[in-house]
């Protein structure tokens, strides 16, 4: 699964995405589900490491079902009180949760595995505007210059003795925080680039990894696009055929 | 506020992944080769800002900081932010890729709106600057949070009350963008107002 | 033989990730009034220890104590960093407000002291490290001396019993180095100084130690000199044996 | 006399925004096959020095000659900073690559060597300067000895033909600095050192001046010493002397 071209992981990751997040009935999305779980089996990632990340992505879906079933009219299913839960409410909430699921299974699984370098390099590859790519690609390299100064001033802030509270004096030390560590990385960002300048760059970012489009990456867009119209034979056609 | 995947509807899904191309053709167009690790550097802020956690009372939000961006970077800060949310995507799973078009949207098209709005205002400076430097943070939020909900509602009417909720929650956070806007802005233009150019361009 | 100021006792840590620990089973011990140097190669781990002390990094095993008592909670680190100075390795980590004055303010206000009085503490310590007429100075555009000097000034004006100092010569020139001597020579508290410059801590400590994974090892003479002895695994008191 | 490597003629630089010029009717020059350190107060304008011959800034009057060529718009530079290495004051500017290999063959691909010779390149770069198994290490955590080491291979992975060197010994251990002077003095280029050791110097250059508004005044003996000469308003060539 590493070893496949991320163009043709990028565009297979695009397509389930698109599909499963127009999909409206119970089947597709479970087929949907389904295949996630077959490309993260196929990917073979620590398990609770992604079990993790699934849970704290889910916790605007989780605000939605404390919402939801309460207000979506239909038949009462249950009742608490002056509160009631509706079928269609709890079946509305279950598809949401389920295809959100999957859609994010599928970019764990497909994208997320591949490096951002990589991923910027393929992107550009597949004909996306150059500056978009580039700035894709500055703008990883920051994040870490970002992280690690802000956790720097943090440390400053603690060793006098700053505590945050709700007050005026908080926000002013925490606008300030921003502020010294956007002007401290403005001025990094442009002597990197000052180096990157030393070193001939102009303009183009090479890899030492080349792109090759092998029988392996033909075979896995053939059998994804043949899944693909398989989930949008069950979702589209299905009604007029039954 | 970001909306997850699975939610909304194609039509709005849509909706704002042409809306998000054509705002970041145009904010590309205005970004030249030399200004690209600038406008990364912001592009990084913006992500960064998410995982600072101001205490309010008990609870503590996260900044969001679009309205800074539009302030510094007019339209170019459409391109930013998406490259922002497209890395949050990527690395947590923040939003995601179908509606990476609508959160962008939701974020980017404040910040543009308000970099029109206030420019004259934060052009003098002394008191309108300041007043100017607050109301972009407060405006900025303030508009994310309709959008978010404009697009909720659109989808479907079963979300309404989520809407409203989602709408509820961004009273603080206008506040709290509004002072710490204020103050970063006062912070730049004693300590580098090179980096304001922008809003005089 | 009194109390050490600061006291580590089988200490171990390991950054997060990291393969080997930095410290296993470390002990170190601070008398009061004794200027030490710390000494070893780059890596050896001289900055953890620092940090260790704040409370800026927890150790896997072992007991901090620091002015008698011992520390293993955040709350216990407050008050701590209300008594202990620490001057970063890198200035430009340790500034983070517009101005001056308000950077050496910033202490004394979280102690809970009146704006007026942090701001009169503040003019104080900025008088007697020879920094009048800074106040309005942007703390961004300052030189590479004058950031290190309004740095100490930050950490003094919090009134610290202890100072701790990280490499505070890196990059000064001549004559800024001699001011920083002749300021550390008049400072009435403890201190404990970081550095690779031996004829920097020739003039402003007694004695030196070197760090190792297991223990501050004193040097029999001067710093400079490779020492023969192997290192002790006892509690070592650097000072206690001079 | 042959002619100059690099020569500065009437060069007047000031910081946009700044209240005076760091450089006015500056001149200077560096003959081949010379060795020379620079020294001076901090801020004095070392570093831009190094910067305006890199084309990094553009002096606002005067006239930059290198190799014989004038020098002037950013496609000069661009030929320039294929022949001339500068080693950033900060290593942390320098390294933007998530690995260590990749970061040394940046330089190659952009010079468009294939990326097998650009790997062969850097791996004999890193051999050189006893870097052997560090190709898959993360360059922003390595220490500060390490980083430095790994940014003198970038800069060196591009075959220049003159190296500028800005504080290269700022933070390093004494073991590490013996093995930068052992480097040095295999190299057969000329280079030049900004540095506030004067021991560094004495070890590796034979020459240093002093810089001024106005030119580079050249040291009539050894570093450390001051000269009672005031600084001539001519060319000075420092080494030209000797
Ligand atoms: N944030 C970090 N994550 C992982 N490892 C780290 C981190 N910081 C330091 N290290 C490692 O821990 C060890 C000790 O680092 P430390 O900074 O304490 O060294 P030091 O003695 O201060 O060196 P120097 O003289 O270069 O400042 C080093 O091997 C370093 O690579
Ligand atoms: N980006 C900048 N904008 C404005 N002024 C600057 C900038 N960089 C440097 N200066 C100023 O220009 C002068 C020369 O700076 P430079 O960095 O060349 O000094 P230096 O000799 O390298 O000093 P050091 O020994 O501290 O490295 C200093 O007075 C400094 O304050
Ligand atoms: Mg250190
Ligand atoms: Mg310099």
């Amino acid at each position: 699964m590493h070893r496949l071209d991320p163009r043709g992981k990028i565009g297979v990751a695009g397509l389930f995405a698109v599909l499963i997040a127009t999909a409206q009935t119970y089947t597709t999305i479970l087929a949907g589900l389904a295949l996630s779980l077959v490309f993260l089996a196929l990917a073979g990632l620590p398990l609770r490491k992604v079990v993790a990340r699934l849970l704290v992505v889910n916790s605007f879906i989780f605000f939605l079902w404390l919402v939801l079933p309460l207000t979506y009219p239909g038949d009462v299913v249950w009742e608490l009180g002056p509160l009631s839960a509706t079928r269609q409410g709890l079946l509305f909430t279950g598809l949401i949760t389920l295809k959100s699921n999957a859609i994010i299974i599928i970019l764990i699984a497909l994208v997320a595995t591949v490096p951002v370098i990589t991923l910027g390099q393929a992107l550009q590859n597949l004909r996306l505007p150059d500056k978009l790519c580039h700035l894709l690609l500055f703008t990883y390299r920051y994040l870490y210059v970002f992280e690690e100064e802000y956790r720097r001033l943090v440390q400053a802030m603690k060793i006098r003795g700053f505590q945050p509270r709700t007050n005026l004096h908080t926000y002013r030390s925490y606008a300030y925080l921003a502020a010294m560590l956007l002007v401290r990385s403005y001025d990094r960002a442009d002597r990197v680039f000052q180096a990157m300048l030393c070193r001939g760059f102009h303009g183009r970012f090479y890899s030492l990894r080349t792109f090759y489009w092998q029988r392996r990456d033909g075979t896995f867009l053939a059998a994804a696009l043949l899944a693909g119209a398989v989930l949008f034979c069950l979702e589209w056609l299905k009604p007029s055929l039954g | 506020m970001h909306i997850s995947e699975g939610v909304l509807s194609p039509a709005v899904l849509a909706g704002g992944a042409v809306l998000t191309v054509v705002g970041t053709a145009i904010g590309l167009r205005k970004i030249d080769y030399e200004a690209i690790p600038r406008v990364a550097i912001l592009s990084a802020a913006f992500f960064v800002a998410s995982l600072i956690h101001v205490p309010v009372g008990p609870v503590g939000l996260h900044l969001v900081l679009n309205g800074l961006m539009g302030l510094l970077l007019g339209w170019m800060a459409v391109p930013a932010i998406l490259i922002a949310l497209f890395l949050q995507a990527l690395l947590f799973q923040f939003g995601g890729l179908t509606v990476l078009g609508v959160n962008t949207v939701t974020m980017a098209a404040p910040a543009v709106l308000c970099f029109y709005t206030y420019r004259g205002l934060l052009r003098h400076p002394g008191t309108p600057a300041a007043i100017g430097a607050f109301a972009c943070g407060f405006t900025a939020v303030l508009l994310s949070g309709l959008l978010v909900a404009l697009a909720l509602i659109t989808t479907g009417q079963a979300f309404l009350e989520v809407a409203q909720l989602v709408l509820l929650a961004h009273i603080p956070i206008m506040i709290i963008e509004g002072i710490i806007t204020l103050f970063i802005y006062l912070f730049l233009q004693k300590v580098r107002p090179e980096m304001l150019e922008g809003i005089y361009a | 033989m009194s109390e050490a100021l600061i006291a580590l006792h089988n200490i171990t840590f390991a950054y997060p990730g990291a393969s080997r620990p930095v410290f296993q089973d470390f002990n170190f011990q601070l008398l009061p009034g004794h200027h030490i140097g710390l000494i070893g190669p780059n890596g050896c781990g001289k900055t953890t220890l620092l940090h260790l002390i704040m409370g800026l990094l927890r150790p896997q095993a072992g007991r901090i104590v620091i002015f008698g008592e011992e520390v293993n909670k955040e709350k216990d680190f407050v008050r701590v960093r209300q008594k202990v100075g620490l001057l970063f390795q890198n200035a430009d980590d340790q500034l983070f407000c517009p101005t001056v004055l308000e950077d050496v303010a910033f202490g004394p206000l979280n102690q809970g002291k009146s704006p007026a009085l942090a701001v009169q503490i503040a003019r104080e310590t900025m008088d007697r490290l020879g920094l009048t007429g800074f106040e309005d100075r942007v703390t961004y555009k300052l030189s590479g001396g004058e950031k290190k000097l309004v740095s100490l000034a930050t950490v003094l004006a919090m009134q610290p019993q202890l100072l701790l100092l990280d490499e505070p010569t890196t990059g000064l020139d001549e004559h800024t180095k001699h001011r920083l001597i002749h300021i550390l020579k008049n400072l009435e508290i403890s201190y404990m100084i970081v550095s690779h410059e031996h004829d920097f801590l020739n003039h402003t400590v007694k004695e030196c130690c070197r760090v190792h994974g297991h223990c501050c090892q004193p040097l029999p003479h001067r710093a400079g000199e490779e020492p023969v002895s192997t290192c002790k695994k006892t509690v070592s008191a650097p000072g206690g044996e001079y």
